[in-house]
C-alpha cells in the first residue's frame, strides 16, 4: 500500500502545494480587482492565457527561453490590456451608472473576443512557423534552478511560483498597508465617493490596481507553462472556474480568506480526490466536479454576502416569534 | 451541376432559428426583464433534450416488448433496434413527443427554480458565475451517468414526425412545431411583461432591495420566473434533440449560453421582439457564412474564430454605443394607461 | 393616545461595535415623532431593525395590530411592510427604468396581476388595474404632481423624488412612516414645504411618523416628539424645546 | 392581439429577406460553378463537400487535413484525366468547430447546394448528429476518423475509412500481454473513444489472462498533474506492472510530460493507443528519455512497409512542410474513392454513389491499405502497427513504426530501445 493510508499522499500534497501556489497568484489579483473596481471581470482569463502565450510565442517563434524576460514583457502586456479594457469599457460604463451585471457580461464579451484572438494568432503563427500552438509542450527554462529538499524534487514551475507567489503576497501587503497609493487603493475600495472627496485621484488608483492584477495574472500564465504538460488557448478558461471559485470563498473581498480558498480547492481537487478514490472508488474525472459542488455549498453556507450586493432576506428566521 | 435548395434552405434554417428563439426570449425575460444573469442557459437546455432522449428511447424500446437491461438504447444492439421500431405507429411519436415536453418543462423548471436558493443572497454579479459553473456540473454529471448514455450520449432518437415518408413534408412538419412552440413562448412572455407582474420584475431588476421594502417576495418571484424560463428552454431542448436524433454531453458547453446572450443584446435588453430579432440575425448569419466562407478558399485563419471575435465585440459595442440594442425597451401596456389618457383629456377640456 | 411602535432595550453589534445598545423608545399614534443624533449614533441602523434589514442581537421590536401590539423584529422586510410600517431612504429608491405612475402602482401588496398565472388573462386583473391607476392619480393629483405622471424618474426634481417616495407608501393602507432624512439635499423652502406635507399626511389619513433628520431647525418646528440617540444609547428625549435645551444633547453635538 | 400580428409581420420580413440573400448565395455558388465551365465547356465539374474541425477540440489535426484534401483532390485529378476521363473534382470546405451542431448545418448546406457526397465529420458524436439527415436526404458521408463501435449500423449511407477501436484495441492488448505485462491500468479519456477502447481492451486483455483495472480522467482539463498523482497511487497500490493509455494529442502529451516527473511511473511499462502519435509536444527531451526508460510502445491503424503511405507521407512533407497527422492517409483514400464512387456511378445520385463505393472500395489500394468495407460500412481490413518515440530527426527525437499486428501476435521489426 505504498506505506501510507492513501498511496502516493507525497506527490498528492506537493499537487496540493503547487496548485495553492497557483490559484494564489491567479486568484489574489481577481479579488484585488474586485474589491477595487467592484467589476466581476471574466477576462481575467484572458490574462492567465496571454501571459503564458507570450511566453510561448517568445520560445516557439524565437526560440528564446528565459522566464524573467517572458514575464516581465507578459506582465506589461497583460497589464496593459486590463488597462485598456478598464478605460475603454468598464469606465465608460460604469460613468454611465450601468448596474454591475451589465458590467459583468461586457466582461463576457471581452473575454470571448480576446480568446479567439488569441486562436486566430496561433492560427497565423502556425502558418509561419508550421508549429502546433494550439496545444504546446511544456517549455524548460535556462534560468530558473531546479531545488531539491529533503530528497524531494521541486520543479521549475514549483520554484518558480513559490518565489513568485511570496514575492506578490509580500509586495501587496506592503503596497496596501504601507504606501500612500495602497492606502488608496483601500480608500477607493472601502468607500469610493468618500474617496473622491478626499481628493485621491480615482481613475489613476482604479488604472494602476487593473494594471498590477492583470500583470500579475499574466507572469502566473508565464510560469504555468513550466508547469502544465501542454498549454492550449483554452488553459485560462478552464481554469478560470476554479479561480473563482477561490475568489469566492474569499467573497472576493478578503485577500487572506482567498489565500485559504486557494488551500482548501487546492487539498481537495488533489487529496481530497485521491482519498475519495482511494476509500470510495470515485473515479477521478470527478475531480472538476468536486471544485463547483464546493463553489454551491459555499454560496449556501456562507454566501458573500454585501461583495454581491446581496438581499437582506432570510431563509430561516431566527427571533421571529409567533 | 450546383443549384441552389431555397425552401430547404428556409426550412433548416427557421428550424434553428426557432429553437434559439425559444431561448433568447426566456433568456429575456430572466434577464433582460427581470435581471437575473443567468450565464447557465444551456443547463435547462441540456436538461430538456436529455429528458425528452431518454423517455423516448426507453420508451419505445420498452413499448416493443425489448428488454433494456439486456439490449439498453445506448449500445449498438438498442441503437440498431431504434432505428427499426422507431417509427411503427405514429400516434406513439406523437404522444411521446407530448409528453416529453411536459416533462422536460417540470423537470427543467424545478431545476431552474431550486437553483436560485443558492444564488438569491449573493447578489447579481454572483448569480451568473454560479449558473456558468453548475453548467459544467451537469456535463460531468451526464458524462458519466451510464443510464443515458454516459460519454456516449444517446442516437437513433425516433422523431415525431419520423412516420412521414417524404423527407422535405417531414421537415415542414417539424418546422410547424417549432415556430409553434415559439409562437407559444412569444405569447407568454409577452403576457407576462405586460402585467403587474413585468411591471413587478422591471422594478426588482432596477433595485431589488427597495422591491424587498415595498414588500414583494422578490425570493419567490425570481424562483418563479426562473421556473417560467427554465420550463420553456427545456421544451426547446426537447426540439433539439428530436432535430438532430442524438443527444451528447459536449453539446451543452457554456458557448451555447453565451450565443444566446450574444442574440439578446444585440436585439435589445427587455424587448421580445428584439430577441427574435437577435435570434434570427445570429443564426441567420451563421447559415450563410456556411455558403460564403468556401468562397474564400483555404485561409490562414479559421472563419470560425473570427466569427466569435465579432460576437464577443458585438457584445460590448451594443453595451457600449446603444445599450438598448437595436429594439429598445418598451412601456408597459396596462388598462392603467388608458386610465391616465382619460383622466388627461379630463384635465385639457 | 396608544402606542403604535415599541422598541425594547434593542440591540445590535457589528463585531466590536455596539451600533445599538439597548435602546428603549416608543412612538404614539398620529405622532409626529424626531429622532436625532450625532453622525454614527445609530440612528439608521435602528430603523434598519425596526424594517427587518438586520435582526436584533438582543430585544424586540413591537407593532400595533389590531389593538394589541405584536412583535415585528426578525421578520424579513416585505413582512414587515405588510404589516404598515414603509420606511424611506436617505438616498431614495425609486425604480429608475419606471414611471411615476407605474412606481406608484408597483406598490400596493396582493396584486391580482402578480401572479403568473393570472398576469396570463388580462381581464383578471384590469379591473383591479383601473382602480389602482384612478387611487393613483388621485394621490398625484393632491399633492398636484399630476403632470408628472408618465414621466420618467430622472425628469423629477430632489424634492418630487422624495415626495414621491413617501407619496408611494400610501398606495397601500400604511399606518407607520420611517422617514430617514427627508430634507437632506433639499433646499430649505423646499424642505418646510416637504414637512407641511408631511402634518397633512398625517391630519388626513391618520398616519403616525417616526423621522430621522439632521437640520433640526426645521424638523423641531414639526414634530411633537424627539428621541436623541448617542453611541447606540439613548441620550434624551422630550418635547422639541427640552431636548434643544438640554445640556447633555448640546455636549454630544458640540463634541462631534 | 395587435401584438401578434406585429409577430407575423416581423417574422414575414425575415422571410423576405432571408429569400432574398439565399438567392444572392444562389447566385454566388452558382457563379463559381459556371465560370468553371466556361473555361473548358464540355468538362464536367463534381463537387465534394467537407466538414473538417478547424477549430475546436481536434482543430490541431483538421488544420493538417486541409491540406490533405488539397493533396488528394489534386491528385484525384490528375488520375481521373489520365484515365481520359473529362471530369473535375472540386472540394467545398466548411469548418465545424468539433460541435454536432454546426456539423449539421454545414451537411444542411452542402444537401441545399446539391451536393450529395460529403467527407468528414471527425469526432462520432458530429456523425450522430447528422446520421438521419444524411440517410433521409441519401447523402453518402464517409468519416475518415470516428471509430465508436455504436456507430457501425448495416445499410445506412454512414462509411467509414477507419478500422473500429475493436481491432487496435486488441493489437495494443497483444502487445501489453507480449511484452510480458499481466496487471495494468487502463488510464483513459472519459469520453465515447476512450470509453468504447478501453471496454475493448480489457475484454480482450481478460480473455489472454490477464488483469485490468480501469481509470477514467476528465476531458478538457488544463492541466493533468492530479490526475497523473492519482495514477501513480493506483499503480502502487495495485501493483501493476504497466499503464495503458488511452488519449488524443493534448491530454496524452501532457499527461506523459507529467508522468516523466514521476519515479513511480518511470518503473512500469507505458502502451498507448493512436492518438498521441504525430504530437509534437512528445519530442521533449524530457518525454523522449522517458519513452526510453519505460520502453514506452504505442499500436495505430497502419499497415506498415506501405509504399504508398511512405510515399504520401514525403510528398505532404516536400509540399506543405507538414507531416500527415493521424487518419491523415484515411482522409486521402476517402477522397479517391468518393471520386471514383461518381465515376462509376455515372450518374450524380447518392444511392447510385452508395452502391458504387462499396464496389470501388473492394479494389483499391492507398496510403491506408486495402479499404474494402464490412457490413456496416466501415473499414473491414485494418492492420496495425507498433510505434515508439527514438532518438533523431529535427527535434531531437521522432516517432518510428517499429512493428507490425499480425494474426494476434506483435512482429518486431526493429530494436526501438537499446
Amino acid at each position: 500500500m505504498g506505506g501510507s493510508l492513501i498511496p502516493g499522499i507525497q506527490q498528492a500534497i506537493m499537487n496540493t502545494l503547487q496548485y495553492m501556489l497557483f490559484y494564489l497568484i491567479f486568484s489574489l489579483p481577481l479579488t484585488l480587482s474586485y474589491r477595487t473596481t467592484k467589476v466581476i471581470n471574466f477576462a481575467h482569463a484572458n490574462f492567465i492565457t496571454y501571459g503564458a502565450y507570450v511566453a510561448i510565442f517568445l520560445h516557439g517563434i524565437m526560440g528564446l527561453n528565459i522566464m524573467s524576460v517572458a514575464a516581465i514583457l507578459a506582465f506589461l502586456i497583460t497589464g496593459a490590456i486590463a488597462v485598456l479594457n478598464n478605460v475603454l469599457v468598464f469606465t465608460p460604463l460604469q460613468k454611465r451608472g450601468s448596474s454591475p451585471a451589465i458590467i459583468m457580461i461586457s466582461s463576457m464579451g471581452l473575454w470571448i473576443a480576446y480568446k479567439y484572438l488569441l486562436y486566430m494568432t496561433t492560427d497565423i503563427a502556425h502558418y509561419y512557423t508550421i508549429k502546433n500552438f494550439v496545444s504546446y509542450g511544456r517549455i524548460t527554462y535556462s534560468d530558473v534552478p531546479r531545488g531539491s529538499v529533503g530528497g524531494v524534487e521541486l520543479s521549475q514551475a514549483f520554484v518558480a511560483s513559490l518565489i513568485t507567489a511570496s514575492l506578490v503576497v509580500v509586495l501587496l501587503y506592503l503596497l496596501l498597508e504601507k504606501t500612500k497609493i495602497g492606502r488608496a487603493m483601500r480608500a477607493v475600495a472601502d468607500n469610493p465617493s468618500l474617496a473622491e472627496i478626499s481628493g485621491i485621484p480615482k481613475s489613476f488608483v482604479v488604472n494602476l490596481t487593473w494594471f498590477i492584477c492583470g500583470g500579475i495574472a499574466g507572469i502566473g500564465g508565464v510560469i504555468w507553462t513550466s508547469f502544465s504538460g501542454a498549454i492550449t488557448p483554452e488553459a485560462g478558461d478552464s481554469m478560470i472556474l476554479q479561480v473563482f471559485t477561490v475568489g469566492f470563498i474569499g467573497g472576493l473581498v478578503s485577500l487572506l480568506r482567498t489565500g485559504i480558498g486557494a488551500v482548501l480547492i487546492a487539498a481537495i481537487e488533489n487529496v481530497g480526490i485521491a482519498i475519495l478514490n482511494t476509500y470510495f472508488g470515485v473515479p477521478v474525472s470527478f475531480r472538476p466536479f468536486l471544485t463547483f459542488v464546493t463553489l454551491i455549498t459555499t454560496l449556501i453556507v456562507s454566501p458573500p454576502l454585501g461583495a454581491g450586493g446581496g438581499l437582506p432576506y432570510r431563509f430561516l428566521k431566527r427571533g421571529s416569534r409567533r | 451541376m450546383i443549384g441552389f435548395d431555397i425552401v430547404g434552405f428556409m426550412i433548416s434554417w427557421l428550424t434553428l432559428f426557432g429553437i434559439y428563439a425559444i431561448l433568447s426570449l426566456t433568456l429575456n425575460l430572466e434577464s433582460g426583464t427581470a435581471g437575473i444573469t443567468n450565464f447557465g442557459k444551456v443547463v435547462f437546455y441540456g436538461v430538456g433534450a436529455y429528458v425528452s432522449a431518454t423517455l423516448t428511447a426507453y420508451l419505445i424500446l420498452m413499448l416493443n416488448g425489448v428488454d433494456v437491461s439486456e439490449t439498453p438504447p445506448y449500445d449498438i444492439e438498442g441503437i440498431i433496434l431504434l432505428g427499426e421500431l422507431g417509427n411503427k405507429s405514429p400516434l406513439l411519436n406523437i404522444g411521446l413527443l407530448v409528453l416529453s415536453l411536459m416533462i422536460a418543462f417540470a423537470v427543467s423548471g424545478s431545476l431552474g427554480y431550486l437553483l436560485t436558493y443558492p444564488i438569491l443572497r449573493v447578489g447579481p454579479a454572483f448569480v451568473g458565475f454560479t449558473l456558468l459553473s453548475s453548467g459544467e456540473l451537469l456535463r460531468i454529471f451526464l458524462q458519466h451517468y451510464e443510464p443515458v448514455g454516459a460519454s456516449k450520449g444517446l442516437m437513433a432518437i425516433p422523431t415525431p414526425f419520423g412516420w412521414i415518408a417524404d423527407s422535405r413534408v417531414r421537415e415542414a412538419a417539424y418546422l410547424s412545431l417549432v415556430l409553434g412552440l415559439l409562437a407559444l413562448t412569444y405569447v407568454v412572455t409577452h403576457k407576462l411583461i405586460n402585467s403587474p407582474l413585468g411591471r413587478t420584475l422591471r422594478a426588482l431588476r432596477d433595485d431589488e432591495i427597495a422591491a424587498l421594502c415595498l414588500g414583494k417576495h422578490v425570493p419567490r418571484i425570481k424562483a418563479t420566473i426562473l421556473f417560467i424560463g427554465s420550463g420553456f428552454a427545456g421544451m426547446a431542448g426537447v426540439l433539439l434533440a428530436y432535430y438532430l436524433t442524438s443527444v451528447n454531453p459536449n453539446m451543452f458547453v457554456p458557448a451555447v449560453t453565451f450565443n444566446v446572450w450574444a442574440m439578446i443584446i444585440l436585439g435589445g435588453f427587455g424587448n421580445l421582439k428584439g430577441s427574435l430579432l437577435g435570434a434570427a440575425i445570429i443564426t441567420f448569419v451563421d447559415r450563410v457564412l456556411t455558403f460564403v466562407t468556401p468562397q474564400l478558399g483555404v485561409t490562414v485563419i479559421s472563419p470560425d474564430y473570427l466569427r466569435w471575435v465579432i460576437v464577443g465585440l458585438l457584445i460590448v459595442i451594443v453595451l457600449l454605443v446603444n445599450p438598448k440594442g437595436l429594439l429598445p425597451e418598451k412601456p408597459i401596456k396596462t388598462p392603467a394607461l388608458d386610465v391616465v389618457l382619460e383622466e388627461l383629456r379630463g384635465e385639457s377640456r | 393616545m396608544s402606542v403604535i411602535l415599541e422598541v425594547r432595550d434593542v440591540a445590535k453589534y457589528f463585531g466590536g461595535v455596539k451600533a445599538l445598545d439597548g435602546v428603549s423608545l416608543t412612538v404614539p399614534e398620529r405622532g409626529l415623532v424626531g429622532l436625532i443624533g450625532p453622525n454614527g449614533s445609530g440612528k439608521t441602523t435602528l430603523f434598519n431593525v425596526i424594517t427587518g434589514f438586520y435582526v436584533p442581537d438582543r430585544g424586540s421590536v413591537l407593532f400595533k395590530e389590531s389593538n394589541d401590539l405584536v412583535r415585528v423584529d426578525g421578520l424579513n422586510p416585505n413582512e414587515v411592510f405588510k404589516k404598515g410600517i414603509v420606511r424611506t431612504f436617505q438616498i431614495p429608491r425609486l425604480f429608475s427604468s419606471l414611471t411615476v405612475l407605474e412606481n406608484l402602482l408597483v406598490t400596493p401588496i396582493g396584486q391580482k396581476g402578480e401572479s403568473p398565472v393570472r398576469a396570463l388573462f388580462r381581464n383578471s386583473w384590469s379591473t383591479q388595474e383601473r382602480e389602482l391607476a384612478e387611487k393613483a392619480i388621485e394621490l398625484l393629483k393632491k399633492f398636484n404632481m399630476l403632470h408628472y405622471v408618465n414621466s420618467r424618474i430622472s425628469e423629477l426634481s430632489a424634492a418630487h423624488i422624495k415626495m414621491l417616495e413617501t407619496i408611494r407608501g400610501l398606495m397601500t393602507p400604511a399606518k407607520l412612516y420611517l422617514l430617514d432624512e427627508p430634507a437632506a439635499g433639499v433646499d430649505y423652502m423646499m424642505a418646510k414645504e416637504l414637512f407641511t406635507y408631511v402634518k397633512r399626511l398625517r391630519d388626513e389619513h391618520n398616519l403616525t411618523f417616526f423621522i430621522i433628520e439632521h437640520r433640526l431647525e426645521i424638523l423641531m418646528e414639526y414634530v411633537d416628539y424627539v428621541y436623541v440617540l448617542h453611541n447606540g444609547k439613548l441620550l434624551s428625549e422630550g418635547k422639541p424645546q427640552e431636548v434643544i435645551s438640554d445640556p447633555k444633547v448640546i455636549e454630544a453635538y458640540i463634541g462631534v | 392581439m395587435a401584438f401578434d400580428m406585429k409577430t407575423l409581420a416581423l417574422v414575414i420580413v425575415v422571410l423576405i429577406i432571408g429569400l432574398a440573400v439565399g438567392y444572392g448565395i444562389a447566385a454566388v455558388t452558382g457563379g463559381g460553378a459556371v465560370t468553371t465551365v466556361t473555361v473548358t465547356p464540355e468538362k464536367k465539374v463534381y463537387t465534394i463537400g467537407f466538414t473538417l474541425p478547424l477549430s475546436g477540440e481536434l482543430s490541431s489535426i483538421g488544420k493538417v487535413w486541409e491540406k490533405v484534401v488539397q493533396l488528394a483532390i489534386e491528385d484525384l485529378n490528375k488520375e481521373v484525366q489520365a484515365y481520359g476521363f473529362n471530369v473535375e473534382f472540386r472540394s467545398v470546405i466548411l469548418d465545424d468547430g468539433t460541435t454536432a451542431e454546426r456539423a449539421l448545418q454545414n451537411v444542411q448546406s452542402f444537401v441545399q447546394q446539391g451536393i450529395k457526397v460529403v467527407i468528414g465529420p471527425a469526432a462520432s458524436a458530429q456523425v450522430k448528429a447528422v446520421k438521419s439527415y444524411v440517410d433521409a436526404n441519401k447523402i453518402v458521408l464517409i468519416s475518415p476518423s470516428s471509430t465508436a463501435p455504436t456507430l457501425a449500423i448495416p445499410n445506412d449511407y454512414i462509411f467509414r475509412t477507419v478500422g473500429s477501436d475493436a481491432g487496435q484495441a486488441k493489437a495494443l492488448a497483444a502487445l501489453a500481454y507480449q511484452e510480458g505485462a499481466r496487471k495494468v491500468i487502463v488510464f483513459y479519456r472519459n469520453d465515447e473513444y476512450g470509453k468504447a477502447f478501453a471496454d475493448f481492451f480489457e475484454n480482450y486483455f481478460r480473455e489472454m489472462g490477464g488483469t485490468v483495472v480501469k481509470l477514467p480522467y476528465q476531458t478538457g482539463l488544463p492541466d493533468y498533474a492530479s490526475e497523473v498523482a492519482t495514477l501513480a497511487s493506483k499503480v502502487q497500490s495495485e501493483g501493476a506492472e504497466a499503464v495503458v493509455l488511452i488519449a488524443f494529442d493534448t491530454d496524452g502529451a501532457n499527461i506523459l510530460s507529467h508522468a516523466a516527473e514521476s519515479d513511480v511511473l518511470s518503473s512500469v511499462r507505458w502502451f498507448i493507443s493512436e492518438g498521441p502519435h504525430g504530437a509534437k509536444e512528445l519530442l521533449s527531451s524530457a518525454v523522449g528519455q522517458f519513452a526510453s526508460r519505460v520502453r514506452l510502445f504505442g499500436t495505430r491503424p497502419l499497415f506498415i512497409a506501405n509504399p504508398l503511405y511512405e510515399d504520401f507521407k514525403n510528398r505532404m512533407v516536400q509540399r506543405f512542410g507538414e507531416e500527415p497527422g493521424v487518419f491523415s492517409e484515411n482522409l486521402y483514400d476517402a477522397i479517391k474513392l468518393a471520386g471514383w464512387a461518381i465515376l462509376r456511378a455515372g450518374t450524380y445520385d447518392g444511392e447510385a454513389i452508395r452502391a458504387a463505393l462499396i464496389e470501388v472500395a473492394k479494389t483499391y489500394y492507398g496510403p491506408s491499405g486495402w479499404t474494402i468495407f464490412d457490413s456496416a460500412g466501415d473499414k473491414a481490413q485494418q492492420d496495425y502497427g507498433v510505434w515508439a518515440i527514438v532518438p533523431g530527426g529535427p527535434m531531437g527525437y521522432q516517432f518510428k513504426d517499429v512493428g507490425l499486428y499480425e494474426r494476434g501476435s506483435i512482429i518486431f521489426l526493429e530494436e526501438a530501445y537499446s
